[in-house]
């Protein structure tokens, strides 16, 4: 078995490990690190198919290898958004629960929230 | 041997994913998140997408364990609540047969990839002269995918939004983070003393670099934005008030001279974002140069949060 | 001269290697945080610099064989404010050694 | 000598890990920053191996911005520490 087969699988245990850590853990950010597993695993699958398209002298399809670098920084623009949103809602909640009955705000401060 | 070392990052990796998601304790699950990163950042080299392994570097093993560090240590408290919170077996039983089941595609995807792989490695090779530059990455990204470039930086730009819209009222437009605290003589006052010379210069050199060698200007963008958010942290400046003039035209600069650049494709060589012949490599250049102190402060505004002080007078 | 290059190479390689193996024992055996902090800065520092010097052979030109070694000074630098860092707020009475 | 870095690379790797996966169970979060940081540098060695033994000459460049970024999960971790010691001491109920 070789290096990029190898990896390509460890990248399918990620995605399942993230997806389970998705769904099943109960803190925000837990489900953010979890997401990031996940993403993390496709991006893998992703360097993979650009490691096996190498040819013409370059180590791997720079296509690929390209949108990876794109889509790394994204997932972080993203995760820094989410992880915004945990802290601002543990700010105003006191907790960072998502179930239905203590996710209702009391508003004290933050009328006409955007 | 390099079997070995794959099993080695295999096994870490998955050690490590396993540890992020049973750790109870959620600061222990983010310190594994750092090395995790880093061993990522290796398996990018061993599939040989050294860019990739750059950008993870810095963004991946860097500024994400700083922003996930950062939040663990806020939300300590919610922490035994929401253990509590878990769900019942049912629904961990079926949680861990779903995911299986999609882990056994995406190998079995894997495993079943034609053979030979397709690849535009020979295009981009064919047509990589046209644009001047000597990494294929660079070409790939500032010339036959441009587009993706610009929307990504413009992505980052609503991040940010995104993220300031979760101010306050009374803090609109104001500072984010603590005030600082930090003694400016103190240890940390040093380092970020020492470290941002030499942190800059590496930035501009990775930006440099990247336009024949792996690099590139998110790579460096990032070592800056970590340079400026040191400075703060060490309190020798405080964070700007997000409203200032300057901020917002640091921000909108970079993807504003990329739009312009690429309206002046449409104009002279005939579609949008298309480069005049000839003139390819320079205006690549210009771009990158313009997105590089953009890209640099909307990382660091990402990570600095939303604005929680006045923003006035000192 | 390759060989010998090459024989260099692989002494201070295998004496780097060895120093990261004591920086973990020591992290693993060491009895509080300022033990354990002493065993760290000194084994990894000293295990990543015997690595860079054992590759500086295996460098293409002069200017790589710098950044190398500047890699190793700024590790240096990271280090040893870190270990400042933890040492002071283990002290201050964050949480216990 | 390709093989003899990569298995250097593979061995540093390993070693550091069993360390680092002993510590993450803790108990406290010094020790675990401190792996953490041990990790870190292990890591760039192990990079600079991996990167001599394939040819990579830009894998300098590459440990050139890990440098740099060293010290930033531990600054985080430091500065957090302090600010929750002054707010209260939730920091102390699971250290």
């Amino acid at each position: 078995m070789n290096t990029p087969t190898l990896l390509g699988l460890c990248a399918a245990v990620l995605v399942g490990l993230g997806l389970y850590g998705l769904i099943v853990s109960p803190h925000p950010l837990r489900k953010i690190m979890a997401f990031n597993v996940m993403g993390n695993g496709i991006f893998l699958v992703c360097a993979v198919i650009a490691r096996r398209g190498a040819g013409a002298g370059m180590g791997g399809d720079p296509v690929p290898q390209a949108l990876l670098i794109t889509a790394l920084v994204v997932a972080f623009a993203a995760s820094a958004l989410a992880v915004a949103l945990v802290l601002r809602l543990f700010e105003e909640t006191g907790s960072t629960s998502l179930t239905a009955q203590a996710a209702a705000p009391q508003p004290a401060v933050a009328e006409g929230e955007v | 041997m390099t079997e070995a070392l794959t099993l080695a990052l295999v096994g870490l990796l998955m050690a490590l994913a396993v540890w992020t998601l049973v750790a109870r304790d959620t600061f222990a699950a983010v310190a594994g998140f750092v090395p995790y990163g880093l061993l990522l950042t290796l398996a990018w080299l061993q599939l040989r997408a050294v860019d990739v392994a750059m950008t993870e570097a810095a963004i991946g093993a860097g500024l994400t364990g700083v922003l996930l560090i950062a939040a663990a240590s806020r939300l300590r408290s919610t922490e035994a609540p929401a253990w509590a919170e878990r769900p019942g077996v049912l629904t961990r039983v079926l949680a861990a047969i779903v995911s299986a089941a999609v882990a056994a595609a995406v190998g079995a995807g894997v495993l079943l990839l034609p053979d030979p792989a397709p690849t535009l490695a020979p295009a981009v090779a064919q047509n990589i002269a046209s644009t001047g530059v000597g990494n294929p990455i660079t070409a790939v990204l500032m010339s036959f995918r441009a587009m993706d470039t610009l929307l990504e930086a413009i992505v980052l730009l609503l991040g940010l939004v995104g993220i300031w819209s979760l101010a306050p009222d009374r803090f609109w437009g104001g500072r984010p983070g603590p005030a600082p605290t930090e003694d400016p003589n103190g240890i940390l006052g040093y380092l970020a003393r020492v470290l941002p010379p030499i942190g800059i210069v590496v930035g501009v050199y990775i930006l440099w670099v990247g336009a024949d060698h792996p690099g590139g200007k998110f790579q460096g963008a990032t070592v800056l934005a970590a340079m400026w958010l040191l400075v703060m942290l060490a309190g020798l400046s405080d964070a700007p008030a997000v409203d200032r003039r300057w901020v917002r035209i640091a921000l909108a600069g970079g993807p504003a001279v990329f739009i312009a650049i690429g309206l002046l494709g449409a104009g002279v060589a005939g579609a949008f974002l298309g480069y005049p012949e000839g003139l390819a490599k320079p205006l690549i250049v210009v771009v990158e140069a313009a997105l590089l102190p953009s890209l640099a402060v909307t990382l660091a505004l990402l990570l600095a949060g939303p604005p929680r002080r006045e923003g006035g007078g000192k | 001269m390759k060989a010998i290059a090459d024989l260099f190479t692989i002494v201070a390689v295998v004496a780097g290697a060895f120093f990261f193996i004591a920086g973990t024992v020591g992290l693993l055996r060491f009895p509080d945080t300022f033990t354990r902090l002493h065993a760290l800065t000194k084994a990894d520092n000293l295990g990543l610099g015997l690595v860079v010097v054992g590759l500086l052979p295996q460098m293409d030109g002069v200017l790589a064989g710098l950044k190398l070694i500047l890699v190793w000074l700024m590790v240096l630098l990271a280090s040893a404010t870190v270990s400042q860092l933890i040492a002071r707020a283990v002290r201050r009475g964050g949480p216990k050694p | 000598m390709t093989e003899f870095l990569l298995g250097a690379s593979a061995f540093v790797l390993l070693t550091v890990a069993v360390g680092l996966v002993c510590i993450l169970r803790g108990p406290d979060d010094v020790d675990r920053m401190m792996s953490v940081q041990l990790f870190g540098t292990a890591g760039i060695a192990a990079l600079l191996l991996l990167g001599a033994a394939i040819g990579a000459a830009a894998v300098v460049d590459l440990a050139l911005i890990l440098a740099v970024l060293a010290a930033f999960a531990a600054i985080a971790f430091v500065k957090a520490g302090t600010h929750m010691a002054s707010e209260s001491d939730e920091a102390e109920d699971r250290a």
